[in-house]
């Protein structure tokens, strides 16, 4: 799906077996994780899941309890954060309040040793991609939301590291500006091709930005994965549910030979893509993937609710006393109670076995 | 005033000046800061007066006849045994033991609270509790135990002997507040810090320190407070070339034979109290706005 | 050389008498470094014992003489004055020589004993009994039979201060008086618990629940206060020790004439002895030990006596010193020190423990009206036992 | 567990090795001086020393003694007293006093000086300042008599029964007013939208003070009931400041009897003695207060 | 466009001439609403455009400068909150923690003096509609952030008010659960139909929440419309900037006649709905109403990058050396470089006056 940059097979990042555990409590169970050159990984899931876990175990900023991580072929397990060629951008900025953008620039600079000519040169890039140059010399407190964050990739630009680390770097942000700063951050990545690790609990930010995405759940990585792939073929129900904004329609049935059979009605699973058995099954169906029309054949479905997007609608349904989304470009207004012909589109459904969860 | 009643209402509510509420407040307030006061004010009036005026009079009328005499007499004149020079002398020792307890133990101090709220290691929790009951032993208790701390170092009648005591006993409270400090400010500017190639000490000296301004007014308030008011520690374990100012403060005050003269001992308590309270004023404002910043988070 | 001596007399004739023995100490060419602590044993002698113990001594320092020091003597922390006792024969020229006995242990003199305070006497103001239309009594029994006036003529009989070592003080009053010498030497010196149990003391016990009596309604915390009562005639009398004439004095009183000092409450002649006395640190170093010799020697000389004691109002250690400036009542301790009754002081007798024991459990006899003799019998049976 | 290119995962013990350099000043505060000191006391009150400390033991005779000495039971009996009335009067007054400054009233700043002023002065000081103003002869009770009520009589100070309100009286001069601070500043940081609630809730401001602000104050009462009672405990230079322990012995405390004991008396096994009983109270009190607080979650 | 409820000409809640002032700062300037009967109004607005001040006014929490405000006919203006018959829900929840679930819904109730059983009855109620039977034991600090919101809406719902206030309500939950409780608060508002007054700003909120949106900006309304007005005909370059994601593109140019001219192209403006008048002026068109394809006539542009987002993409073009988003339901990857060829939706299109930034 995604081809606009070179993606080499040699590794930049490698997790292998992590484990991490805080007292009794496991965070981590046995991640393994390796990503190329140049990548744009997401580590996607809920609060809680470990997200922030295993960044900052490749940061160096957790003893982790066992495994190894590598950055560019090196084992990096117990060098110091600041020699593992990371750069790390976190959700609440933290930037040193008491220092100028330039002085939080310049600091881990300094802290090498590195010479002051080249520590300007590198301000002066930074703040040229960043666009910060004219408040290089004000207080990180005036400054608004967005500079902000933009002073925090900042920081992590001039050390010209091998890897980017970010923590949930918009999520302090509104709406729009996040909008914005993630086309930013898309860019800067398309510019300077580094590795980044990109933490959000935000599935937008997770589709647009990665290479690939890794969804976590309770510390297990549940599908590494291609946004793409993640999307279209979930490997379990949670996966499904998770990605996609409204949740994907999950409705419990039967399959027989090549059908799909729930309360009365009776689904064609022709064009499914992936392996069919008889049994209990849960169909999934994504609301962007179900078409409908007023009348006709079709499944019968009632307007409970509409909400109005603006360039597009999403339909509340009641669909044999059950809740069923659906989501439509169009913005006409349908009232409560109008009947519904809804046709799924099964080459895009996914099927899960209503055991083990995951995907036929 | 009957028809502002029916007025229909808009605009901003009218404020009356003299609500009841205002009157319970501000009687309220009043009335305590009064009660507050009072002693101040007795101890400033009797200062004031000759001896016989404070002998006759009550305490809490003004002074018929203004004279400074008690103040010249507490500062400068009033006998310690052979010595008659007052306060004097004491108030420069004061300042020579405050100033370097004062830093040493605050410096001592935060480095605890910092390695404590950042850098946790095992058993650091176990120091920490065992430094919090610490806190509550009365130093009464630890005299002589110190004595034999203080004389098997060498320290013993030093003034670094005196700065050590004042820094092992500030230091339960101190690092308290400098722990909890620490652990309010957010954990990512640390992790920022680390990430920057910044060490333990770097990130303490250019990060933390910078950034504990609020705290750091509290804590010298404290320690100022506590130190210059010391008399025990002064006293016990320092020699005379050392005593601090309240140990002329309570040769005044405690001389057990002959006419007590009120008027000097109030003029030499003021005097004694006057360099915490002047803190106090000045920086009190910071005071309160530091232990809002995390002295109070349990 | 510089020898620095600590001690707890701040107060103006305290000063005075030590001014005297610096002046005459800087005389031998050396100096008195004063390192003078307020507020009395409690708060100075902590501090001595820290700094003695902390390895860094004083050259010279007060202390009470008797057992305060006695440990610190064990400890090889205090240097011996054999030498010099010896050498200037201070067992022939101190008298009595109770106090001299104090300062050795194990046979060696430790201490420079400086004066003598007579703990045993009844002040009683002329003024009082007379607007009660009294005779201003001569002895216990008289003044305990003037209270009943006393009392209707709106005046306090007698007024104990709220230290405990004033209820104490009485207790002693009323043992060497009244009980007798003899008696007072058995219980107090030697500890003898049988000796509690004799007529005598119960004697001395019920004049101690008369004490009570007449003292109820006393509303004063401090000694000096309760002098300041009987100066004004708001008391009639108060059993103190000889240190209450400089306040007489201070307060421009003539003895014989505003007020009337009765020794051993004018029962008997005793006196008490009891004081001050100066030890010296041991200090490595032959200069310093040289001066502190030199101060040991002039802290006794018949001069320094007599300067010191008259400006402290306490008495000489050494007979053989003239004293005519002495006022009446001194003149009157003088002659009972030198042909009367000596009996030892508390300090002397009792340890520190024990005597502080002994006051916390009289001032508690005199703030509870029902507390029985017997408790007290008990109880001081208790200390003697714990301190033998 | 056979790792082709492991790296050898360094000792524990020089992992944070500048963070434990640092902490050794605490560490050696923490083990000599308050656990060391502790065990040396615990160990000298089970023997006789007298002006010095010697391991002559004698068993449990301090004990004995201490338990059987009115002064010691008298100097318990007054902490009780003492602190309960501390802790309560300290608490309700400045908690009022917070919430009166908490009105967005004017001055604030100004009332909260001089509230607070009197912290900055010594227990000495308010001893002897209150010594003066409680003084039957020229203090408030002959104020009170000289404008009209004759038989009033507020004498504390002598009368043994109630000196140790005196003392409170001054401790709570010197005291509330950093009480009433550190619960301002928690109240500064209760979330404005709880007021707004309560209000749209028709709750009275008492009410709400009572029973939605105080218990969010929680931790910030405990902070400020481990000073006060840290206060409490040592209290001892007011005492001798004020009263000396007078009349008689009505108003002496633990500590004040530990120090006579040592340094009068000059009975150090007596005072190690009451001291390790003072020592076992503030542990009973204070450990498992200390484990909920810091041993059983993580981050404070 | 809504028909589902009935909004009776009745007013209320009406605010007239609302003045409001921090010392010299005038936070308000002269703000005037009527709101109908069961009304659902968004306060939409960047930060600090008093969004917050005005419910706060409205509640009775501030003192206004000047103005009156009217509930239900009744001139409230100097009337306590809780005489005002207005429940508020707040960003933080603000539920009191010490206290049960219950203890909360009837803590208010209580203080009215109501009768018990009266009580229970309305907490049952409440608990019902918002399904939290099942934690009205727990304190909040046993629930999760969804939870808490629901708990705070019943503590409004219990009192019976006619005016429901939100404040931000769900902005510290994430993208999920926020979708979630959206749908629920406006079912909600269906099932009680009360008059709701709800600030966010969060543009998708507002858009399918409100029945109308007040656009705020510096206490001034900038426009008071329903979300398809707002939409599809903003007053200003601001209302049209703010409402929609991404942001509407604008374009200079000058209109002569029925055609906007801007560099080398020429679009027709047939079909545009407002008064045209000639000279210099901004198209605003929004990326969903334009398409493109790959080749034929229409404006030239080129792919600077592309976001997927599963079920749709948004494309980054560069248009005569100006950004220029589109977005498309197709999913289709256009590798950087591409050229598309665009065409403008005139009919829902917008074109403003560059002096005065007011749509023609
Ligand atoms: N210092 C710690 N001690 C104990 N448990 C911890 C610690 N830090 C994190 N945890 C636990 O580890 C788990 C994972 O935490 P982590 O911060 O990695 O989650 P996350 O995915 O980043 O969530 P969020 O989106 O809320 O940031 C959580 O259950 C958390 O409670
Ligand atoms: N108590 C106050 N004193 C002074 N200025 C205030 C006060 N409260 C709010 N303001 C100012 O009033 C303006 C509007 O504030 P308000 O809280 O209504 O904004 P808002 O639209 O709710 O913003 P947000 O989305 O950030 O909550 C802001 O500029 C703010 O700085
Ligand atoms: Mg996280
Ligand atoms: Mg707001």
């Amino acid at each position: 799906m995604k081809d606009n940059k070179l993606v080499t097979t040699e590794t930049s990042l490698a997790i292998k077996g992590l484990q991490l555990s805080f007292g009794a409590i496991q965070v981590l169970k046995d991640v393994n994780i390796e990503i190329g050159q140049g990548e744009f990984i997401v580590l996607l899931g809920g609060s809680g899941s470990g997200k922030s876990t295993i960044l900052n175990c490749i940061a160096g900023l957790l003893d982790i309890t066992d495994g190894q991580i590598f950055i560019n072929g090196k084992n990096v397990t117990w060098k110091e954060p600041k020699d593992r060629g990371i750069g790390m951008v976190f959700q609440s900025y933290a930037l040193y309040p008491q220092m100028s953008v330039r002085g939080n620039l310049a600091f881990g600079l300094k802290n090498a040793r590195m010479p002051k000519d080249e520590i300007a040169r590198r301000i002066k890039r930074a703040a040229e991609i960043l666009q910060i140059e004219d408040y290089l010399d004000r207080k990180p407190a005036a400054l608004s939301g967005g500079q902000r964050q933009r002073v925090a990739i900042g920081r992590a630009l001039v050390r010209d590291v091998d890897v980017f680390l970010f923590d949930e770097p918009l999520s302090n942000l509104d709406a729009k500006l996040r909008a914005e700063l993630r086309v930013e951050i898309k860019r800067l990545h398309d510019r300077l091709g580094n590795t980044m690790v990109y933490v959000t609990h935000d599935q937008i930010e997770a589709m647009t930005l990665a290479d690939r995405i890794a969804l976590l759940r309770h510390g297990v990585i549940q599908q590494f994965a291609s946004p793409a792939e993640i999307y279209s073929k979930p490997v379990n129900i949670y996966v499904a549910g998770f990605i996609g904004s409204p949740s994907m329609n999950f409705i419990n049935g039967q399959i027989t030979g090549r059908e799909f059979a729930f309360n009365a009605h009776k689904v064609n699973l022709a064009g499914y893509d992936g392996h069919l058995r008889d049994g209990p099954a849960i169909l999934g169906v994504r609301p962007e993937h179900t078409g409908f029309r007023t009348d006709g054949p079709g499944i019968d479905a009632t307007v409970e609710m509409q909400e109005h997007m603006g360039a597009e609608s999403v339909l509340h349904l009641r669909l044999d006393g059950q809740r069923f989304t659906l989501r439509t470009p169009d913005d006409t207004h349908y009232p409560e109670g109008t009947r519904l012909r809804l046709t799924l589109d099964i080459s895009r459904a996914s099927l899960f076995d209503p055991q083990s969860e995951l995907r036929l | 005033m009957a028809d502002i009643a029916f007025v229909i209402p808009r605009g901003a509510k009218p404020r009356r000046r003299i609500s009841s509420r205002n009157v319970i407040i501000y009687g309220t307030l009043i009335v305590v800061a009064l009660y507050y006061l009072l002693p101040l004010y007795v101890m400033v009036v009797t200062s004031l007066k000759g001896l016989p005026e404070v002998r006759m009079g009550n305490i809490f009328s003004p002074p018929v006849e203004i004279t400074f005499e008690p103040w010249v007499k507490a500062w400068s004149q009033a006998c310690t045994g052979l010595n008659c020079d007052g306060l004097k002398r004491g108030f420069w020792n004061s300042v020579r033991i405050t100033v370097p307890s004062v830093f040493i133990s605050i410096l001592i101090a935060s480095i605890n609270g910092y390695a404590l709220a950042n850098w946790k290691f095992k058993g650091a929790e176990f120091f920490f509790a065992v430094l919090m009951i610490g806190a509550f032993i009365p130093y009464q208790v630890m005299i002589y135990p110190t004595v034999i701390l203080l004389r098997e170092l060498g320290l013993y009648g030093s003034l670094t002997g005196l700065v050590l005591v004042h820094t092992i006993f500030g230091m339960p409270i101190l690092t308290l507040l400098f722990r909890n400090y620490f652990a309010a400010l957010p954990d990512e500017l640390f992790k920022a810090a680390r990430v920057d190639g910044t060490g333990f000490w770097g990130i303490y000296f250019r990060i933390m320190l910078p950034l504990s301004v609020p705290i750091c007014v509290v804590a010298v308030i404290l320690q100022v407070t506590g130190i210059w008011n010391d008399f025990l520690f002064g006293v016990v374990f320092t020699k005379p070339e050392y005593y601090p100012m309240t140990v002329q403060l309570n040769n005044i005050v405690n001389t057990t034979t002959g006419v007590k003269e009120y008027n000097v001992n109030m003029a030499a308590t003021i005097l004694t109290g006057i360099v915490p309270l002047v803190i106090y004023f000045v920086s009190g404002r910071l005071f309160v706005r530091g232990i809002a910043a995390g002295a109070v988070k349990g | 050389e510089d020898i620095e001596v600590t001690h707890w007399w701040t107060s103006g004739s305290e000063a005075a008498a030590v001014a005297e023995f610096a002046k005459a100490f800087d005389a031998t060419g050396n100096k008195w470094v004063d390192g003078a602590i307020a507020g009395s044993g409690g708060v100075a002698r902590p501090v001595m014992v820290s700094r003695i113990t902390g390895g860094d001594p004083m050259g010279a320092t007060q202390f009470n003489h008797g057992q305060q020091a006695k440990e610190l003597v064990e400890a090889g922390l205090m240097r011996s004055l054999e030498d010099v006792a010896k050498a200037d024969g201070w067992r022939d020229i101190v008298h009595p020589a109770s106090i001299l006995q104090s300062c050795e242990i194990d046979g060696e003199i430790y201490c420079v004993p400086v004066n003598i305070h007579s703990q045993l006497w009844l002040w009683l103001s002329n003024d009082a009994f007379e607007k009660a239309g009294l005779k201003v009594p001569t002895n216990w029994e008289e003044f305990v039979a003037a209270a009943p006036d006393l009392r209707k003529a709106g005046i306090q009989p007698l007024v104990i201060g709220q230290q405990p070592w004033q209820a104490a003080l009485v207790f002693q009053n009323l043992v060497a008086a009244i009980a007798g010498p003899e008696v007072y030497k058995q219980v107090i010196t030697d500890k003898n618990v049988d000796a509690v149990n004799t007529p005598e003391m119960d004697k001395a016990f019920a004049a101690l629940v008369t004490a009570r009596e007449l003292a109820t309604g006393s509303n004063v915390q401090e000694w000096n206060q309760a002098t300041t009562m009987v100066i004004k005639g708001g008391a009639a009398g108060q059993i103190m020790g000889d240190w209450a004439q400089g306040e007489f004095a201070i307060a421009e009183q003539v003895a014989g004439k505003d007020y009337t000092c009765l020794p051993g409450l004018g029962v008997s002649d005793i006196v008490s002895t009891g004081g001050d006395a100066f030890y010296f640190p041991a200090i490595d170093d032959p200069k310093i030990a040289a001066a502190q010799e030199a101060l040991a020697r002039v802290m006794i000389s018949p001069e320094a006596q007599v300067a010191f004691n008259l400006k402290k109002g306490s008495m000489p250690v050494r007979s053989d010193v003239d004293l005519t400036a002495a006022n009446d009542c001194m003149r009157k301790g003088l002659d009972i020190l030198a042909n009367g009754t000596v009996v030892d002081g508390l300090d002397q007798a009792l340890s520190a423990d024990a005597s502080n024991q002994l006051s916390d459990l009289m001032i508690q006899f005199f703030n509870q009206p029902d507390m029985p003799v017997e408790k007290v019998k008990e109880s001081l049976i208790g200390i003697l036992q714990l301190s033998s | 567990m056979a790792r082709s290119n492991t790296q050898e995962r360094p000792s524990r013990l020089f992992r944070n090795l500048s963070a434990k350099i640092a902490a050794v000043p605490m560490i050696l505060t923490a083990m000599v001086v308050f656990v060391g000191f502790s065990v040396w006391t615990v160990v000298h009150s089970f023997t006789k020393s007298g002006l010095l400390p010697r391991l002559n033991f004698v068993g449990t005779l301090q004990y004995e003694r201490l338990w059987n000495s009115d002064k010691w039971l008298i100097s318990i009996q007054n902490l009780v007293i003492f602190g309960g009335c501390m802790l309560v009067l300290s608490f309700v007054i400045g908690f009022v006093l917070a919430c009166l400054l908490d009105q967005k009233i004017r001055y604030e700043g100004v009332f909260r000086t001089i509230l607070l002023y009197p912290f900055a002065l010594s227990f000495v000081v308010t001893g002897v300042v209150w010594q003066w103003m409680l003084n039957p002869d020229f203090g408030v009770q002959s104020i009170v008599r000289g404008i009209g009520w004759e038989s009033f009589a507020f004498d504390p100070l002598n009368n043994g029964k109630i000196v140790m309100f005196g003392v409170v009286i001054a401790a709570l001069w010197q005291g509330s007013g950093f009480v009433m601070v550190l619960l301002l500043a928690g109240l500064r940081g209760i979330d404005d939208e709880i007021w707004k609630a309560t209000r749209v809730d028709g709750v009275p401001a008492w009410k709400t003070y009572l029973f939605v602000i105080v218990p969010m104050l929680r931790p910030v009462f405990v902070t400020t009931l481990v000073i006060v009672t840290a206060g409490i405990v040592k209290v001892y230079d007011l005492v001798v400041a004020q009263t000396d322990g007078g009349p008689g012995i009505a108003s002496e405390v633990p500590a004040k009897y530990v120090y006579d004991q040592m340094f009068l008396n000059q009975n150090l096994g007596q005072g190690f003695a009451a001291s390790t009983m003072m020592l076992l109270t503030v542990a009973v009190i204070i450990i498992p207060w200390a484990y909920l607080e810091f041993g059983g979650k993580k981050r404070g």
